[in-house]
């Protein structure tokens, strides 16, 4: 028996990273399930081409910085996934790849890579690609199609997405009750509505996210879409459109309860999550695109510290503050 | 009534939509030296505002005066910075005479603050969004608005952009820059490309 | 003999620290505008190039014979009255040798009057030293900038596949390409100035070693 | 606007129930460890005989390692006005004050009544885990007077704030003090063994035993059939414990538990994600992210490190980080150097 020394703690408490990766990667691989059965396996090579290519991106970093490459943390992992899930299914392979590229060469490493990356990895690939090739990402092909080709172009009706409809002023003619089971036209991994506040829940009740900030960025939105309604229609029915289409539900979901990125004290995070809310419906109103969230949320990440500071009762324009 | 409904407005848009400081990228050399002196920096926007304001009502009858002709966009910016210059020359002398405290402190960021690129560009974009003279005084404060929340966003940002994880070659200034990169593609995100 | 020769090495430093190991753009973060927004095709590049050169050299030079004699309060804004000045044969000479440079730059071309590296230049820089330390320098930035708007600018221009030397496409380029816009300015300059400063930190550290070797 | 956590400490999973399933084990007596003899005490069991058997027996409290009556004459100085039995553990594997208060419940309440009695002290609860574990121990003794303590870690401590804030001045005792305490006052024994929780997945029989002080650790580890492919001996706490390089060290009353591991600890650490998960661990109100943000910087200063002076060293943050950063060492470093004074 040769006994090792070591310094306590000797037990961890769950949520760690790797747990929490795990986690996030599991649900939003749940959310990849819709997609394959509808389209076939397209959706799969997306996700998997994109990972790859995150991975290696990080990889290719660390060796040119001189690191070594240990295990890592897999959070390009989650970055490249969440590319894949605001991607319309038709899109060529290389775009979601060139926004994981853009994410992890820029958003991420040379901020000193996990932990410290002020912005959120994926928003800022996604946000690249959306004003690089507007329209290849958001040109979405009819939701009836099956089939679609692994790699190649796809063929087929390119129809305009609810959230493209809504921008547009005009209602959409998909019934919201049909929205849930996610066969609507809009990002990959962002129309199964049931299966994304499903995954939210097991993310909440495993502590890998806060509800706070979901709670908050929804309700900023439901208020907005309440009483503000881009569309000529009811209170009930304008809520029902604008939280269910596009890409909200799902960064209300994954993004922006990333902790890195967010606010740290509680009242903060609301305050976060309420700011992003209202910033999204404003990208929505006043945007160029059909959707903001990406924007919004990058917007949001720079304003987080500032947010922090203020809750924390210590907002002064001093030295004192800005040299800790 | 209108006029100052107007203004606001305007001054709302200069602040989000049409935000020539992110989206336009004028003047980040000044933003990233007044965030590096916190201290200043209330002050240093307001100057900003001032000066703005001072410099799109001016480009306002400005571009009445100089008819389009060949030679107009030689003439006029000239025209332009040398009463933006005079202007400088005119409230450094008001204020060392008559408030010398408030000189003495705040005298080294008048001139960062009146002489530079967010305040020169007024009566261009004033011209090229077609302004009236009390939007142009509304836009002129929203940038000034938004001249404020850049700084103080960037002043964090720079402490964020400074730690020991990050490569050596990015430390400070290389992630600064990325930063205002990312952030200035967030705001090109309400135009989609198309500014002016 | 030798006063001359070492007045020549130091102009020479003087030259090579401006033009990249301290290049206003990349270490400084002095004169972003014209560079992230314009930068986006050749001609623009070599336009405002030229422009900078022309405009830079005399009001430096200038200042530098007369600088010590304004008082500091008033000096910035004689500076960009300067500059104003010396914009009008600058911008005339530019249009004389690329025809209708000036009315496609529109306000790049003007905003070029309170080019903060100018300023700063020509504010803080020349009125302290010698003519041809002044010279040297003013050159130096001039060959930095140009360095740097080209590269920005060709790397833009490859992306877009549009042709490295096209016509002006308004101010900010085109809206579907989202290269031109000034953010991807910034990101390039980032990693530019990454770039020098991992060779200057390489730099520092050699001569830390050849002293210590000392 | 400065935000107060409602729920303090951590919820760690429990691995009680293995050790808990079988009665206390007897250790037989190592022939090297010498016998200590009975004393004989005469005269009316009061506050000077109950001092006198304390001293005579040699008992130390458990929990934290000082002689029982020099614990009880301090506090007949300071009067409080309540003695609470620690029969919780709060380490997740350590089960042995459980135990005992489950096999002993009378001797452990006649034992906190002799104390009670040697300090003056009217009131006497005894402080047990969870709901549940109450319920058990009155259906063996309804006269226990018992107190809760809640399952989240650090208990003692919590337990302490929750008296306090009722304006409680409450003192604590341990259970096998108070077990060793009735057996000296009743028949004037010395104490001789203590009982150890022995766990971990490097032995067999998860069992509390009840080991002759002075025993050698591997002689318990063998009673309870240790694998070879064992890495690492904990005693103490998981927590807050040391590990064991030589094993022929004595156990002695506050070694509480013994926990084999087969898996080496890893150290992998990541950095800060700002999840504020220790800043709502700590019961002491230190916010240990930004402490350590403040250490990090060339020249921390001290004026930022609030409260790090008030650090029990729980290990709670420590454990509670997703990142896997050791806080509690931050934090003891933070504390130092805001004592060493070493700053201008």
């Amino acid at each position: 028996m040769i006994l090792n020394y070591a310094k306590g703690p000797f037990i961890k408490n769950v949520p760690t990273i790797p747990s929490m990766m795990r986690d996030v990667i599991f649900t939003l691989s749940v959310l990849l399930i819709i997609p394959i059965v509808q389209y076939g396996v397209r959706p799969l090579v997306m996700a998997v081409c994109t990972m790859f290519v995150s991975v290696i991106c990080e990889i290719i970093f660390n060796l040119i910085q001189g690191n070594k490459i240990g295990a890592g943390d897999g959070s390009s992992l989650v970055t490249g996934l969440m590319i894949v899930m605001l991607m319309p299914v038709n899109a060529p392979i290389w775009l979601p790849c060139m926004a994981a590229v853009f994410a992890v060469i820029v958003a991420k490493m040379p901020f000193g890579a996990f932990g410290h990356t002020p912005f959120n990895p994926a928003a800022a690939g996604v946000a690249f690609a959306a004003l690089c090739y507007p329209h290849l990402v958001f040109r979405y092909i009819d939701s009836s199609a099956k089939n679609l080709p692994a790699f190649g172009d796809c063929t087929g009706d390119i129809v305009s997405s609810t959230a493209a409809v809504l921008k547009n002023g005009l209602k959409p003619s998909i019934l919201p009750l049909d929205m849930l089971w996610g066969a609507f036209e809009g990002p990959l991994g962002t129309t199964g509505i049931l299966i994304i506040c499903a995954g939210g829940l097991y993310l909440f009740i495993k502590r890998t996210a806060n509800w706070e900030i979901t709670a908050a960025f929804l309700a900023a939105a439901l208020i907005i879409a309440a009483f503000w309604p881009r569309i000529e229609c009811s209170m009930i029915t304008s809520v029902k459109y604008e939280l269910l289409s596009g890409s909200l539900l799902f960064c209300s979901v994954f993004m922006v309860t990333d902790p890195v990125t967010s606010p740290r004290t509680k009242p903060a995070k609301i305050a976060y999550g309420f700011i992003c809310g209202v910033l999204v419906m404003v990208f929505r109103r006043f945007g160029a695109f059909e959707q903001g969230a990406c924007f919004a949320l990058l917007i949001a990440n720079a304003l987080a510290p500032q947010i922090d500071v203020i809750f924390s009762g210590s907002f002064e324009t001093g030295d004192v503050l800005y040299e800790k | 009534m209108t006029n100052i409904v107007g203004m606001i407005l305007t001054a709302l848009a200069a602040v989000t939509v049409e935000n020539i400081i992110f989206s336009g990228g004028i003047g980040f050399s000044r933003v990233l030296r007044a965030a590096r002196k916190p201290k200043t920096l209330g002050m240093y926007s307001a100057f900003i505002t001032v000066f703005s304001v001072i410099s799109s009502v001016m480009g306002y009858y400005l571009n009445r005066l100089f008819p389009e002709s060949e030679l107009s966009p030689i003439l006029r910016p000239a025209a332009l910075a040398v009463c933006i210059a005079l202007v400088y020359i005119l409230a450094a002398g008001i204020l060392k005479l008559s408030v010398p405290a408030f000189y003495k402190k705040y005298g080294q960021i008048l001139s960062p603050a009146a002489i530079n690129t967010v305040v020169l560009s007024m009566p261009y974009v004033i011209g090229n969004y077609r302004l009236g003279l009390w939007d142009a005084v509304g836009f002129a404060l929203g940038t000034g608005v938004s001249f404020f929340f850049a700084t103080v966003i960037l002043s964090r940002a720079l402490h964020q952009c400074k730690n020991e994880d990050m490569p050596n070659a990015f430390s400070g200034l290389p992630a600064t820059l990325i930063y205002i990169g990312i952030l200035s593609m967030a705001f090109a995100g309400f135009t989609g490309g198309k500014i002016f | 003999m030798k006063n001359k020769r070492l007045l020549i090495k130091e102009a020479n430093t003087i030259f090579l620290n401006g033009m990249f190991f301290k290049n206003p753009i990349l270490v400084g973060a002095l004169g972003l505008y014209p560079i992230v927004a314009a930068g986006y095709n050749l001609k623009n590049a070599v336009e405002l190039s030229l422009l900078f050169l022309f405009i830079s050299l005399p009001t430096s030079l200038l200042f530098c014979l007369i600088g010590e004699m304004v008082p500091l309060s008033v000096r910035p804004g004689l500076v960009l009255c300067g500059c104003a000045l010396f914009y009008i044969p600058a911008a005339w000479l530019t249009q004389r040798i690329i025809p209708g440079s000036i009315e496609s730059l529109g306000m790049l071309a003007g905003l070029m009057i309170c080019n903060s590296m100018i300023l700063s230049r020509v504010n803080d820089y020349a009125p302290t030293h010698i003519g041809i330390a002044v010279f040297a320098d003013t050159l130096g930035c001039s060959v930095g900038f140009a360095l740097v708007i080209c590269l920005v600018s060709v790397i833009r221009a490859a992306w877009l596949k549009s042709g490295i030397w096209q016509t002006n496409i308004g101010i900010y380029g085109t809206g579907e390409k989202g290269i031109s816009l000034p953010f991807f300015g910034f990101i390039l300059l980032g990693f530019f100035a990454a770039f020098v400063q991992f060779i200057n930190k390489k730099r520092s550290t050699k001569a830390a070693k050849r002293r210590a070797a000392k | 606007m400065k935000f107060r956590h409602g729920v303090q400490g951590v919820k760690l999973d429990q691995q009680k129930e293995l050790s808990l399933k079988h009665k206390i084990k007897n250790l037989p007596m190592a022939d090297e460890l010498p016998l200590k003899p009975n004393f004989n005490l005469n005269g009316k069991k009061d506050y000077n005989y109950i001092l006198n058997a304390a001293q005579k027996s040699q008992i130390v409290d458990e929990f934290d390692g000082i002689p029982l009556d020099k614990k009880l004459k301090k506090l007949r100085g300071l009067k409080p006005n309540m003695i609470v039995a620690c029969c919780f553990d709060e380490d997740p594997w350590t089960t042995s004050a459980m135990a005992v208060l489950r096999e002993y419940t009378a001797e452990v309440i006649s034992g906190l009544e002799y104390a009670a009695k040697a300090c003056g002290i009217k009131e006497r609860k005894i402080a047990v885990a969870t709901k549940e574990e109450a319920k058990f121990i009155k259906s063996i003794n309804s006269e226990a007077e018992l107190i809760l303590a809640g399952d989240r870690y650090p208990a003692r401590v919590l337990l302490k704030k929750k008296l306090y804030s009722q304006n409680i001045k409450a003192f604590y005792i341990g259970a096998q003090a108070c077990l060793a305490l009735d057996s000296a006052v009743k028949e004037g024994k010395v104490q001789q063994d203590t009982v150890v929780t022995v766990a971990g997945r490097g032995v067999e029989r998860w069992s509390n035993v009840k080991v002759p002080l002075g025993t050698e650790l591997k002689t318990v580890l063998k009673f309870c059939g240790v694998s070879d492919k064992t890495k690492m001996i904990i005693t103490g706490s998981s927590l807050t414990g040391k590990a064991v390089l030589d094993l022929t060290e004595p156990v002695t009353p506050s070694t509480r538990c013994i926990i084999a591991i087969k898996k080496a600890k890893k150290d992998i650490s990541y950095p800060c994600i700002g999840c504020e998960k220790c800043a709502s661990a700590c019961v002491r109100s230190i916010v240990p992210w930004k402490i350590l943000k403040v250490m990090k910087n060339k020249k921390p200063d001290p004026l930022m490190l609030t409260n790090v002076q008030k650090c029990i060293g729980c290990q709670a943050c420590s454990v509670v980080c997703p990142s896997g950063i050791d806080l509690a060492e931050v934090v003891k470093k933070a504390a130092d150097l805001k004592k060493s004074g070493d700053f201008e």
